[in-house]
C-alpha cells in the first residue's frame, strides 16, 4: 500500500501555477527521485506535502488519512520529515540540540531520551563534535545535521531537497550510501530532489519529472533520462 | 486582478463616506485631515529609517523636539519666521542625526536589533533631560498671526493653517517614492535595507547609505520640528508621544510602505474626530486609535496567511 | 597577473581557517577545488574584504586590496557570485540586475549591453523580469546572482559554486559561457561539480585544510589520481 | 560537579536575600523592592523574548494585575493576599484569551499590538469612573501587612522567586528547545513537530500572569493605584533596558541588569539631584555600546578569554 | 548641629524645581537671620521623579537614614498617595505643598493624621472658591452676566476632577447651565482642540473655562481665533503659563485661576521679599505658585519650631496649629479643618486676568490689583 499519495495537487501563487494537478504516490522502502527544471515546482511540492504551504486544490493522503490541511507540526508527528533546499540550522542551539528538537517534539521524548537517540543518529551519519555551535559547521556537516534532525523525527516518509548539492564526489558517494542504508534499515520512503544526475541514477528506484508544475514523466532513471521531453526541458546536452 | 478590484471598491467606499461626512459634519473631515497631515509627516521619516536601517528610533520625537528648540532660539535671536528657519534647522538636524549615527548607532549595527532599540531609548532620555536641565520643563510658544488663518463658509468658520501639514505629508510621500523607486541611490538604499552584505558585494557603500538615510530622515524630522512650533507649545517631553504614535502608524501601514503611512493617518485622524464630534462617543476617541491599529494589523496578518 | 594572493592567513573569531595560501589568476580561468570546509569560500571572502586578512597580501591589477572594504573591491572591478547568493529579495529581477552595474565604473556605461547578454543566457529572467527575487525558486535565484555579477562587466569574476541548484542543461550553458568569457576577463571559480568545470578552466588549485595541496593545469588535474578519486567519482 | 556548585551559589544568594530584613533598614528594603519588581518584569519579558517575540505590553499586564487586585479587595471584599493570586490568574486568563488573536503576529507587529492593548486597558480603566475610580485612581483603606517593611519585602521577594523559578524551569526543560527553535526558524521548528502556537501561548500566559502578579504585589504594598501609575510606560521600557544591559536569553542577565540600573538610578539621584536622568541615559548608551552582549555576556567572554591564551583575532563579519 | 528638614519634589519639573529652590531660599534667609533656636536649618531635597515608589523610598531615606526632623514638599497627588503608607508608619510632621485630589489623597490620609499639614487647597476648596468668586464679581459688576458655562477639560485626573467639581459647585442651585467636553492635552501628545472648541461654540457659553496644562494655553487661543469662537469670558486654569505668554497679543484679557502672580508684589511685602530674593539668587523669574508656596512652608515650619522650642512631634503640631503666617501669596495662612483632615492651609484661590501682558488679581477684591475687562473682545 502507498504510504503517501496526492491527487490533483495544485498550488498557485497569485496567477503563477507552481504545482499543477500532480497525482503521485510513494511506497514503503522506496527511494523516489523528483527532478525537473529550475522553477518546475519541486520545492513547492515538498512544501505542500510537509504542510509548510497549503494547496490551492487537490488532496494529500498519508497512510490512509487525509492530511491536506493538517498543520506542519502534526504531519511531522505523524511521520513526514524533510530537509530544506536553503539550509535552516537553529543557530542558537548546539548541534546536538538541533537534532534533539526532532525527537523531543515529534516523538515526545524526554530530554534525556532525545539526547540519546540524537547521539545515535549523529553517530550513524558520522557527525561528530556535537557540542559545537552551528556556525562552525561546514556545509556538509550542516546538511548531515539537518538529515539527522529529520531522522530524529523517526519518520516514515522523508524528503531530501538537494542535500547533495555542494558536496564533492567523495562526500556524495558516502552520503548516498548512508541514505540507502538508512532507508533500508528503517523501511523509509525517501523522496529525493537533486540536479546531479549521478546521484539520481545511483540512489533512486523510481523517478518523477516535473515541468512547469506538471508531472510530465515517470519511471526508472534509465527510461526517464531517455525521454525526449525530459532531455529537451531539463537535461539538455548534458545527459 | 483581484487586488485591483479590492482597491477600487475601497476607494469608492472611502469617497462615499467622505462625501457623507462632508455634508453632515464637515468639521470632522477638516480636523481629521489636518490631524492626519501632522501624524503622517512626523511618522514618515521614522518609517524611512525603520524600512532601511531597520532601527526603531525611540529618540525620533526627541529629534523633533530638539529641532523645535533650535528653531525657537533661532527665531527669537534673529526674528526669523519658522518657515525660513526650517531650512537651516533641517540642515543642522540632519548633521546632528548623522553624528548620532556615526557615534552610536553605527557601532551597534552588528549587535541584535534590540540593542539599537535600547540605544535610542538611552539617547531619548539623555536628550530630553539635557533640554530639561538647560531650558526647564516650562513650555514655550511663539505665536504667529497666520496660524489663525481662517475661512468662513456660511455658518462655518474653521482654521486652515494646519492643512500645511497635509501638503507636507503628500510632498514627503511623493518625494520619497520617486527617490526610492526611480533613482539609483534610492534603489541602493532599498537594497542595503534588504541585504547589506549583498549590497556591498555590488559596490554600494553600506555605511554611507545608512548614514545618508539617517541624516535624510533627521533632516525631515528637523523640518517638522521647525514647523511644529508654529502649531504647538514646546517642552522637553513634547516629542515622546509622537514617537509612539509614529511607530503605531508605521506598523499599521506595514514596514517599508510609506504611502501607507499617509493612508493610516487619514483613517485614524478622521475616525478620531468622528468620535469626538458626538457627546456619547467622546471618551472613546482615544481608544479608537489603538483598536484600529490592532484591527488593521490582525486583518492584514489573516489576509497574509490566506494568500 | 590580475589577482595575486600571497601567504594569506585568516579565519573567523579565534578559528584560523587559512594557513598561508598562495594563488594567482591571470587572463584565464582558474578553479578552486577542495572538500567541504577546506576554506575556498574563506579565500574568496578575504579577497572581497568580507573577512579581513590576518596576514599575507592580496593584489588586484598590481594594487594591494587586502583589507579594503567590500564595496571598494567591487568598484575596483571584482564581481562575486556568492555561495549564498546574497540577493535583494524584496526587489524585482530588473532592480537586482541594475544594481549589479550601477555602482561599478566598469559596468555602468555598458549596462544595456550586459543586460542583453544576461537575458539571453537566462531567458527565464526575461520572462520573470518584474517578479520579486525572494519568490523565485532556488535555481532561478542562482541565475539572478550570476546575472547580477555579469552586469558589472568585471575584470575578475569570482563564482562560488555557481552550478549549485541549477538544472543540468543550464549548468552546461553557464560553463560554456565562462569558457567564452575567459578570453576577455579573469575568472576564479570554486566547484564541486569538478568534471563539468574542468571543461571551462585553464588551471586549478586543490585546497585542503586551509593550504594549497596541489596546483596544476586542467589536464593535469584531470589525470591526477588524488583528484580522480576524490572529485571525479560521480 | 559544576552543577552542584551553581546550585550552592544560588542557595546561598537566596538565603542572603531572605535574610536582608535582619540587617538592612527600611530605606534599602524599599529600594530593593523596586529593584526586585523591575527584575521580575525583566525576567518575564526575557522569557517571551526567547521565542523571538518582543512584548511592549508589560505595563499593560502589570496595570491589569494592579487593578484586578485592588478592585477585588475594594469592590469584592477579597482578602489582600488572595487578591494577588486572583490578579495572577486574571492576568493569565486575559493573556490566554488575547493570545489566540495576537500570537499569530510577529516582530514589530506583535510588539505594537501589545503596546496598543496596554493603551486600551488604560483607557478602559480611565473611562470606567464608577468602578475603577477613573483618572484619579483608587485607594485602599490599609496597606497589606500593615505596611511592615520586612513583610512587604518578603512578599515582593516571593513574587521574584516565582519568576526566577519559572524562568529557570524554562531554561532547563524542553521549553528551552521549543522557544529557541521558534526564535531561530519557525519553518524548521514546525517541520520538526513543534506546535508553535502552543508554546507561544504557554509562555505568553505564564509571563503575563507573573507580570500581573507583580502589579498586584506592588498595588497592595502601596495601597493605591491610578491609570498613570499602573500603566506607566517605564514598566515597559525599563525591563527591556534592564534585560539588555544584563544580557538577554537568560535568567541571570536580567537579574544583573536590574541591580545595576536600579542601584545606579538611586545613587545618581542622591548625588546629582538636578539632571541625574541625563547620566542615567548615558549609562544605557555606554553599556549598549561597549557591552553589546550585556554584563553577563561580557563576564562570560572574559572568563573564556582568561581560559585560553590570547590568540590573534580577525574581524568577524557574520 | 542643625535642624534637618527633608523635602521631596519632582526636580525635573518646573514646579518641583522652583519649589525646592524657593524652599532653599527660605532656609538661607532664615539662617542668615540667625537660624532657629540657635541652630541652623538644613534642607535635604530628594527627587521624587513624579513616581510613587520613588517618592516613598525618598521619605523612607529622609526619615531613617538622614533622621530629618520635619518633612516638607510634594507636588503630584499620585506621588503623595505612594508616600502615605510611609508617612503613616512614622507619623512625622509633614507640611506639604502638593496634592489636590481629595477623593484619593485626603481619603487616604484620613481624619486622625494630626501630623499632616496640607497647604495646597483641595479640589473642592478651589471649586467652592471660584463659585463664590463669580457670585461676588457678578454682584459687584452687574454688566457681567453668567448663565452658561462650558468646561473644556483635559482627560487626565486634573481635568476630570475640575469638571466634576465645577458641575457640583456651580450646578447645585440650577443658576448655571453647565456643559463640558474632554480633550487630550498637548502635554500628553494631544493638542487638537478643533472638536472640543466646536462643541463649545455650539453651546454658546457666557463663560468658557479650559482646565489643562500650560502647553495648551496659546495653541487653544490660536485655534479659538481661527474658528471665531467668542465666549463672554475666556478663562483658563493651568497650573502655570508658557514663557512669554504675556507678550502674545492673544493673551490680552484672558482670565485665569491661580494662587500667585508677580503683581501681588504690590500688595504684599512678603511677596516682594520672596520675589526679589528669588530673582536675585537664581537669576530667573518664579514661574509657578509652587515657588511661593514652598517658600511659605519653610517659614511656617521655622516659626512653629521657634514657638514650640523643640522639634518634638506633639509640641510641633501644637505650634503649627497656631500658625498665622502673612504669606507671599497675598493672604495670611492658618490651619483649619477641611472635609476630612484637620489641618488645611489655603482654601481659596484667586481669579486673575492677563491685562497688557501682566497678571492682575481681580478677585478676592481685598487683594485685587485691577478691575476686570469684560467681555472678552471679539476676534478680528
Ligand atoms: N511565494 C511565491 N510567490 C510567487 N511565486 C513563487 C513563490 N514561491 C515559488 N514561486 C514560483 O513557483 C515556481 C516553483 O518554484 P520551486 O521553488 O518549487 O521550484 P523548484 O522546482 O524547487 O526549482 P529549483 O530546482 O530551482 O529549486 C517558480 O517559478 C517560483 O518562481
Ligand atoms: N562565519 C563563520 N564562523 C565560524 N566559522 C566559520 C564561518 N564560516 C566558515 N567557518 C568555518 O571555516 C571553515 C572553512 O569554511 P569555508 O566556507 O571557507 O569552506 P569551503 O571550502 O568554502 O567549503 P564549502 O564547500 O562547504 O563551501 C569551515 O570549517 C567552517 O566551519
Ligand atoms: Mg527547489
Ligand atoms: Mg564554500
Amino acid at each position: 500500500m502507498s504510504k503517501l499519495t496526492t491527487t490533483g495537487l495544485t498550488k498557485a501563487f497569485s496567477g503563477l501555477v507552481a504545482v499543477n494537478n500532480v497525482s503521485f504516490h510513494m511506497d514503503e522502502g522506496e527511494i523516489l527521485g523528483i527532478i525537473g527544471p529550475n522553477g518546475a515546482g519541486k520545492t513547492t511540492f515538498i512544501h505542500l506535502v510537509s504542510g509548510i504551504l497549503l494547496p490551492t486544490s487537490g488532496s494529500i493522503t498519508f497512510k490512509g488519512n487525509d492530511i491536506t490541511y493538517a498543520p506542519a507540526h502534526v504531519r511531522s508527528r505523524m511521520g513526514i520529515a524533510r530537509t530544506y533546499q536553503l539550509i535552516h540550522p537553529l543557530e542558537n542551539l548546539k548541534v546536538i540540540e538541533n537534532v534533539m528538537v526532532g525527537a523531543v517534539f515529534s516523538k515526545d521524548k524526554s530530554l534525556k531520551e532525545a539526547r540519546k537517540s540524537a547521539e545515535a543518529i549523529c553517530a550513524e551519519l558520522e557527525l561528530g563534535r556535537l557540542e559545537r555551535d552551528t556556525a562552525q559547521l561546514s556545509i556538509l556537516e550542516i546538511k548531515k545535521m539537518e538529515i539527522a534532525r529529520a531522522l530524529a523525527n523517526e519518520p516514515e516518509v522523508l524528503f531530501l531537497d538537494e542535500v547533495m548539492a555542494g558536496l564533492n564526489s567523495d562526500e556524495t558517494k558516502q552520503l548516498i550510501a548512508t541514505v540507502q542504508r538508512i532507508a533500508r534499515e528503517r523501511k523509509l520512503a525517501v523522496g529525493v530532489v537533486e540536479h546531479v544526475m549521478g546521484v539520481i541514477r545511483e540512489l533512486t528506484h523510481r523517478v518523477i519529472v516535473l515541468e512547469a508544475g506538471e508531472l510530465i514523466a515517470e519511471g526508472t532513471y534509465e527510461t526517464v533520462s531517455k525521454n525526449p521531453r525530459v532531455i529537451e526541458a531539463y537535461l539538455g546536452g548534458a545527459a | 486582478m483581484a487586488k485591483k478590484r479590492n482597491a477600487t471598491i475601497l476607494v469608492a467606499v472611502i469617497t462615499v463616506a467622505a462625501v457623507v461626512i462632508l455634508f453632515w459634519r464637515p468639521t470632522v473631515l477638516i480636523y481629521g485631515l489636518q490631524a492626519a497631515g501632522l501624524y503622517a509627516s512626523i511618522a514618515i521619516p521614522m518609517g524611512l529609517i525603520l524600512g532601511i536601517v531597520h532601527i526603531v528610533n525611540l529618540a525620533h520625537g526627541e529629534f523633533m523636539m530638539l529641532a523645535a528648540y533650535a528653531t525657537f532660539m533661532v527665531c527669537q535671536a534673529f526674528g526669523l519666521d519658522p518657515f525660513v528657519a526650517m531650512v537651516p534647522v533641517a540642515l543642522v538636524t540632519a548633521a546632528f542625526g548623522f553624528m548620532i549615527y556615526k557615534l552610536t548607532i553605527r557601532q551597534a549595527l552588528k549587535s541584535p536589533e534590540l540593542n539599537q532599540l535600547i540605544l535610542t531609548f538611552g539617547i531619548s532620555i539623555a536628550i530630553t533631560q539635557l533640554i530639561n536641565l538647560s531650558f526647564t520643563s516650562q513650555t514655550r510658544k511663539m505665536s504667529f498671526d497666520y496660524v489663525s488663518a481662517s475661512v468662513d463658509i456660511g455658518e462655518l468658520s474653521f482654521g486652515i493653517y494646519n492643512f500645511v501639514f497635509v501638503v507636507i505629508a503628500i510632498l514627503m510621500v511623493i518625494g520619497l517614492r520617486l527617490y526610492l523607486t526611480k533613482t539609483i541611490s534610492g534603489k541602493a538604499a532599498l537594497a542595503v535595507g534588504q541585504n547589506p552584505k549583498g549590497a556591498s558585494i555590488v559596490g554600494i557603500d553600506v555605511d554611507k547609505t545608512y548614514g545618508f538615510v539617517f541624516a535624510l530622515a533627521s533632516g525631515m524630522i528637523g523640518m517638522m520640528g521647525a514647523l511644529f512650533i508654529t502649531r504647538s507649545s514646546i517642552f522637553p517631553g513634547v516629542g515622546g508621544p509622537f514617537t509612539m504614535k509614529s511607530f503605531c502608524l508605521i506598523a499599521m501601514a506595514g514596514v517599508g510602505n510609506i504611502p501607507g503611512i499617509l493612508g493610516a493617518s487619514v483613517l485614524l485622524g478622521i475616525s478620531e474626530n468622528f468620535l469626538k464630534a458626538f457627546r456619547g462617543t467622546r471618551g472613546w476617541a482615544d481608544i479608537v486609535f489603538f483598536v484600529l491599529i490592532i484591527t488593521v494589523i490582525l486583518g492584514r496578518s489573516i489576509k497574509g496567511k490566506k494568500a | 597577473m590580475i589577482l595575486e594572493v600571497k601567504k594569506l592567513e585568516t579565519g573567523y573569531g579565534k578559528l584560523q581557517v587559512l594557513r598561508g595560501i598562495d594563488l594567482s589568476v591571470g587572463k584565464e580561468s582558474v578553479g578552486l577545488f577542495g572538500p567541504n570546509g577546506a576554506g575556498k569560500t574563506t579565500i574568496i571572502n578575504a579577497i572581497m574584504g568580507i573577512v579581513k586578512p590576518w596576514a599575507g597580501t592580496v593584489e588586484f591589477e598590481g594594487k594591494s586590496i587586502g583589507g579594503n572594504p567590500t564595496h571598494m573591491v567591487a568598484r575596483a572591478g571584482i564581481a562575486l557570485v556568492p555561495q549564498e547568493r546574497e540577493l535583494f529579495p524584496g526587489m524585482s529581477v530588473a532592480d537586482n540586475l541594475e544594481l549589479g552595474a550601477a555602482y561599478v565604473p566598469r559596468g555602468k556605461p555598458i549596462m544595456a549591453q550586459q543586460l542583453e547578454v544576461v537575458l539571453t543566457l537566462f531567458p527565464i529572467l526575461k520572462e520573470r523580469y518584474t517578479q520579486l527575487v525572494g519568490t523565485m525558486s532556488g535555481g532561478q535565484q542562482r541565475m539572478v546572482a550570476i546575472g547580477r555579477a555579469l552586469m558589472a562587466n568585471p575584470a575578475l569574476l569570482i563564482l562560488d559554486e555557481p552550478s549549485l541548484g541549477l538544472q543540468p542543461s543550464i549548468v552546461a550553458e553557464v560553463f560554456d559561457r565562462l569558457a567564452i568569457l575567459k578570453k576577455d576577463i579573469a575568472i576564479l571559480v570554486t566547484e564541486q561539480n569538478v568534471r563539468e568545470s574542468l571543461k571551462a578552466i585553464d588551471r586549478g588549485y586543490v585546497i585542503e585544510n586551509g593550504v594549497v595541496l596541489l596546483e596544476d593545469t586542467a589536464k593535469g588535474l584531470a589525470n591526477n589520481p588524488h583528484v580522480i578519486s576524490a572529485y571525479l567519482g560521480i | 560537579m559544576k552543577f552542584k556548585t551553581s546550585y550552592l551559589v544560588a542557595a546561598v544568594v537566596a538565603a542572603i536575600m531572605i535574610a536582608f530584613p535582619t540587617f538592612l533598614g527600611a530605606y534599602p528594603l524599599n529600594v530593593a523592592r523596586s529593584v526586585m519588581t523591575y527584575m521580575a518584569l525583566a525576567i518575564t519579558w526575557d522569557m517571551l523574548l526567547r521565542s523571538g517575540q518582543i512584548s511592549f505590553g508589560i505595563a499593560g499586564l502589570f496595570g491589569l494585575g494592579s487593578y484586578a487586585s485592588i478592585l477585588a479587595v475594594l469592590r469584592g471584599g477579597m482578602d489582600p493576599l488572595l487578591s494577588i493570586v486572583f490578579a495572577t490568574v486574571f492576568s493569565g486568563a486575559m493573556a490566554y484569551a488575547l493570545g489566540f488573536a495576537i500570537l499569530r503576529l510577529r516582530a514589530m507587529y506583535f510588539s505594537i499590538t501589545t503596546l496598543a492593548l496596554m493603551e486600551i486597558f488604560r483607557i478602559v480603566i480611565h473611562n470606567m469612573h464608577d468602578f475603577s475610580g477613573g483618572p484619579e485612581g483608587v485607594v485602599l483603606p490599609t496597606v497589606i501587612f500593615g505596611g511592615n517593611a520586612s513583610a512587604l519585602y518578603w512578599l515582593c521577594l516571593g513574587g521574584l522567586f516565582i519568576t526566577i523559578g519559572a524562568s529557570w524551569f524554562f531554561e532547563k526543560s524542553k521549553m528551552h528547545l521549543a522557544l529557541t527553535a521558534i526564535r531561530n526558524d519557525e519553518t524548521s521548528a514546525r517541520s520538526n513537530g513543534v506546535n508553535i502556537f502552543k508554546y507561544l501561548l504557554i509562555t505568553f500566559v505564564v509571563t503575563s500572569a507573573m507580570q500581573g502578579m507583580m502589579g498586584a504585589i506592588q498595588v497592595q504594598s502601596y495601597g493605591f493605584t491610578a491609570p498613570d501609575t499602573a500603566f506607566d510606560a517605564n514598566f515597559t521600557l525599563l525591563p527591556l533596558a534592564i534585560a539588555l544591559l544584563g544580557g538577554i536569553h537568560s535568567t541571570v542577565g536580567p537579574m544583573a541588569g536590574a541591580v545595576l540600573l536600579g542601584v545606579a538610578a538611586e545613587w545618581l539621584k542622591l548625588k546629582i539631584p538636578y539632571g541625574h536622568l541625563i547620566v542615567y541615559g548615558i549609562i544605557i548608551i555606554l553599556v549598549i555600546l561597549f557591552m553589546p552582549q550585556g554584563i553577563v555576556g561580557m563576564i562570560r567572554r572574559a572568563g573564556r578569554a582568561a581560559g585560553r591564551a590570547g590568540k590573534q583575532t580577525g574581524a568577524n563579519h557574520e | 548641629d542643625t535642624i534637618k528638614l527633608g523635602g521631596t519634589w519632582p526636580l525635573a519639573d518646573i514646579t518641583g524645581k522652583q519649589g525646592s529652590m524657593a524652599a532653599q531660599l527660605a532656609v538661607e534667609e532664615i539662617n542668615a537671620a540667625g537660624g532657629v533656636l540657635g541652630k541652623k536649618l538644613e534642607l535635604i531635597v530628594i527627587d521624587d521623579e513624579l513616581k510613587a515608589d520613588k517618592g516613598a523610598a525618598a521619605f523612607e531615606k529622609l526619615i531613617t537614614v538622614d533622621n530629618v526632623d520635619v518633612l516638607v514638599g510634594g507636588m503630584a497627588s499620585g506621588v503623595a498617595l505612594g508616600q502615605v503608607p510611609v508617612l503613616k508608619k512614622y507619623g512625622k510632621v509633614y507640611v506639604t505643598t502638593g496634592a489636590a485630589a481629595s477623593s484619593t489623597v485626603e481619603k487616604a490620609i484620613g481624619a486622625d493624621s494630626d501630623w499632616y499639614f496640607h497647604l495646597h487647597p483641595w479640589d473642592y476648596n478651589q471649586g467652592a472658591s471660584y463659585a463664590q468668586g463669580w457670585d461676588e464679581i457678578q454682584k459687584k459688576y452687574p454688566s457681567i452676566k453668567i448663565k452658561k458655562i462650558f468646561l473644556a477639560y483635559e482627560e487626565g485626573a486634573f481635568g476630570k476632577s475640575s469638571f466634576d467639581q465645577t458641575k457640583v459647585l456651580f450646578g447645585a442651585d440650577k443658576r448655571y447651565v453647565i456643559d463640558g467636553a474632554p480633550f487630550k492635552s498637548a502635554a500628553q501628545g494631544g493638542g487638537d482642540y478643533g472638536a472640543v472648541l466646536e462643541a463649545a461654540k455650539t453651546f454658546k457659553p457666557d463663560l468658557f473655562l479650559w482646565a489643562g496644562w500650560d502647553a495648551d494655553a496659546l495653541p487653544m487661543l490660536e485655534q479659538a481665533k481661527a474658528m471665531k469662537f467668542n465666549p463672554g469670558i475666556y478663562l483658563g486654569a493651568p497650573p502655570g503659563w508658557p514663557i512669554g505668554f504675556g507678550t502674545s497679543k492673544l493673551s490680552d484679557n484672558v482670565m485665569f485661576y491661580g494662587m500667585w502672580a508677580p503683581s501681588i508684589n504690590e500688595i504684599s511685602p512678603a511677596s516682594k521679599k520672596f520675589y526679589t530674593g528669588f530673582v536675585k539668587k537664581y537669576k530667573e523669574e518664579p514661574a509657578t505658585y509652587f515657588a511661593p508656596l514652598s517658600y511659605s512652608a519653610i517659614y511656617i515650619i521655622a516659626d512653629a519650631i521657634k514657638l514650640a522650642g523643640t522639634v518634638e512631634t506633639n509640641a510641633l503640631i501644637k505650634a503649627l496649629e497656631a500658625t498665622k503666617y502673612a504669606s507671599p501669596l497675598g493672604q495670611t495662612i492658618t490651619f483649619t479643618p477641611a472635609n476630612i483632615i484637620k489641618h488645611q492651609g489655603i482654601k481659596n484661590q484667586k481669579i486673575l486676568q492677563w491685562q497688557n501682558g501682566r497678571q492682575e488679581v481681580i478677585w478676592p477684591f481685598e487683594s485685587a490689583t485691577a478691575k476686570p475687562v469684560y467681555p472678552f473682545p471679539k476676534w478680528k
